[in-house]
């Protein structure tokens, strides 16, 4: 047992460490290659995506804690990195508008524009890296709670917060009031939801994991949510948490129910 | 996790630590069995622990340990009690931070005034007495009168102390579902890559999930 | 205050079990003047009861004072970090996992509070709504009302929240930008803008990451 939390920290270093990128002289994070790219210091027509996605894929086998949001970044990162490359090898698909962002015959026109706000943004750069470890050594350090409800979060007088808070409120409100008329058949005549933001699947997660942590739960209950996103991310947040090893989930019989239990 | 047996009495180890840092964030009671199987020790050298923590908390400090519900539990010193009853039900805080169930209620009040608890507990779908009395005692909502109905139950209503503190005029001033949001329209590149997503400003109902 | 020397065994009178207790008892940091004023003594006192009851625990408990947001703040002793990290599940919520790219926009909009959206995306030259949403929804940063200019946008602001996770005793003990420009000055990675041949090696931008 000592071992294992010996191991702990280290872990989480590697976590905290994030993917890095080595593509061909490039080496370091993939927003500052993304970056480099779209600023045009870098030749998108140059870049070996695949190579980027083995090297990612590589790096999830390894590392077993990468969050959705973080996986989410990648995508998004990755797919304007293949956006610029589509341009660079088809300059006619681009259109009129990036054009003028981007001249086409002075790639590097605005260079010193360039370097000044890289400058410029070096200290945030450095002031993140900063909170990093302010936060580290911070959150080797435990509060005590009296109960989840009231941990203290919103400044008092935090007047959007409030008022966020009440119309989200009433949009889950309406939700469950329109989910008296769920029925299976209309539930594929509509134009599929888009996918569920990742913060509500995180949200979502840890709603479950404070319930199952009570008592084993079976899958039926879990799911017995008749709204339809509801039941969506509900499934997402299920999925996460068993590939982030947070819960087993077990059938002890053919066809038999299916449990879900805190690990 | 290797102290010896002998020098338990007065002296803190790396066991008692452990058991009192263990204790200090456990909202409820803890048994011995579940410190004893968590740590990998024995229930009685948790209770010998469990005893030496106790023994030095009284001898001098503001803390002690309780046994309750098959567990033990951290709480403040019992001749502290006035004192520490009247600080943490004093409204002068300055500093009061509110948790999301407090924030809530406080805006279903805000926004649908005067109102009965049960109308509050409707729309958040969870009881929320506890919640109304912290309110109530920091002077962010007051009771106004009896709902003529069944029971004739309290209606709540939202303070001046509630309008100065959130910098609001009057109660109409409260932000509505579109002040709440950014106006963007000069977005250029990015946004064509982000999806329909920020089409749609004008589909009030869906602020939450954005489609 | 620095006759710890001496007096090795430092020792709790009634004022220090008061505050002790206080300490217990709050859920957010509590300020030297607001326990001054509730007990009606000075906060030179105060101050002087918390660091003794300070060095009590750094002897030998298993929980510490914390200072943040202008406040004290009890916690457990971060050298039993991962015991009490698996102990308690309900801990980790304390935790919050935020990506380079929220740190980063955390980092812009604690340096130049109130601030709007479109002034953090021209600072990262990069599109941030997303990264300030999940902000928002830590209660990081918040609201902080509309700017009087063209389109008037929201502004934001970090949160007394922020400060506590980042155990920070105000905005102004973060480092300056200044401070920070010339830390790790000899990084190479922004100097070279030649062309992707030699974007290289040197780049340790974020070598903070990897330690």
């Amino acid at each position: 047992m000592t071992e294992q939390h010996e191991a702990l920290p280290k872990t989480q270093n590697e976590d905290r460490r994030g993917f890095e990128v080595q593509l061909g002289a490039f080496s370091g994070p993939l927003d500052l290659l993304c970056h480099l790219v779209e600023s045009r210091e870098m030749d998108p027509a140059q870049l070996n995506l695949t190579e980027l996605v083995s090297q990612y894929v590589a790096f999830l086998i390894n590392s077993k804690r990468t969050t959705l949001n973080e996986m989410a970044e990648f995508f998004s990162f990755a797919s304007r990195l293949l956006l610029r490359k589509v341009h660079s090898l088809f300059p006619a698909q681009r259109d009129a508008g990036e054009e003028e962002e981007y001249p086409e015959d002075e790639p590097f026109a605005d260079e010193e524009e360039l370097r000044r706000m890289l400058e410029a943004f070096r200290p945030y750069r450095n002031a993140a890296a900063h909170l990093a470890a302010l936060q580290r050594e911070r959150e080797r350090s435990f509060v005590r709670i009296a109960d989840e409800e009231s941990i203290p979060f919103y400044d008092l007088g935090d007047l959007y917060g409030l008022a966020s808070l009440w119309w989200q409120l009433l949009e889950i409100y309406n939700e469950n009031r329109g989910a008296g008329s769920y029925s299976e058949e209309s539930l594929w005549e509509e134009i599929p939801d888009a996918i569920p933001e990742e913060r509500l699947v995180e949200e979502r997660m840890e709603e479950l994991l404070r319930s199952i942590r009570k008592k084993e739960l079976s899958l039926r209950d879990l799911l017995e949510e008749k709204n339809k996103k509801i039941l969506i991310v509900t499934l997402l947040a299920l999925l996460e948490m068993s590939r982030l090893g947070m819960v087993r989930i077990k059938q002890s019989e053919t066809l038999g129910d299916v449990t879900v239990a805190a690990v | 996790m290797q102290q010896s047996d002998e020098n338990v009495k007065k002296e803190m180890g790396l066991l008692e630590r452990q058991v009192e840092a263990m204790l200090f964030v456990s909202p409820q009671p803890v048994s011995s069995q579940e410190i004893a199987s968590y740590l990998g020790v024995t229930t009685a050298r948790v209770e010998s622990a469990v005893r030496t923590i106790k023994e030095i908390y009284e001898a001098s400090h503001g803390l002690t340990i309780l046994f309750a519900a098959g567990g033990w539990q951290m709480a403040t010193a019992p001749d502290l009690a006035e004192t520490i009853e009247a600080f943490s039900g004093s409204v002068s805080l300055q500093k009061v931070r509110l948790s999301k169930a407090a924030l809530e209620t406080l805006a279903v009040i805000a926004y649908n005034q005067p109102v009965t608890r049960s109308e509050i507990e409707d729309i958040r779908s969870v009881r929320c007495d506890r919640v109304v009395d912290t309110l109530l005692k920091h002077g962010l909502v007051r009771i106004a009168g009896r709902k003529k109905s069944v029971g004739s139950p309290l209606l709540f209503r939202t303070t001046e102390r509630f309008l100065e503190i959130f910098g609001l005029a009057g109660i109409s001033s409260l932000p509505s579902l579109d002040e709440l949001k950014e106006y963007r329209s000069d977005d250029g590149v990015f946004d064509s890559l982000e999806g329909p997503d920020k089409v749609s400003e004008e589909d009030d109902s869906d602020e939450w999930i954005r489609q």
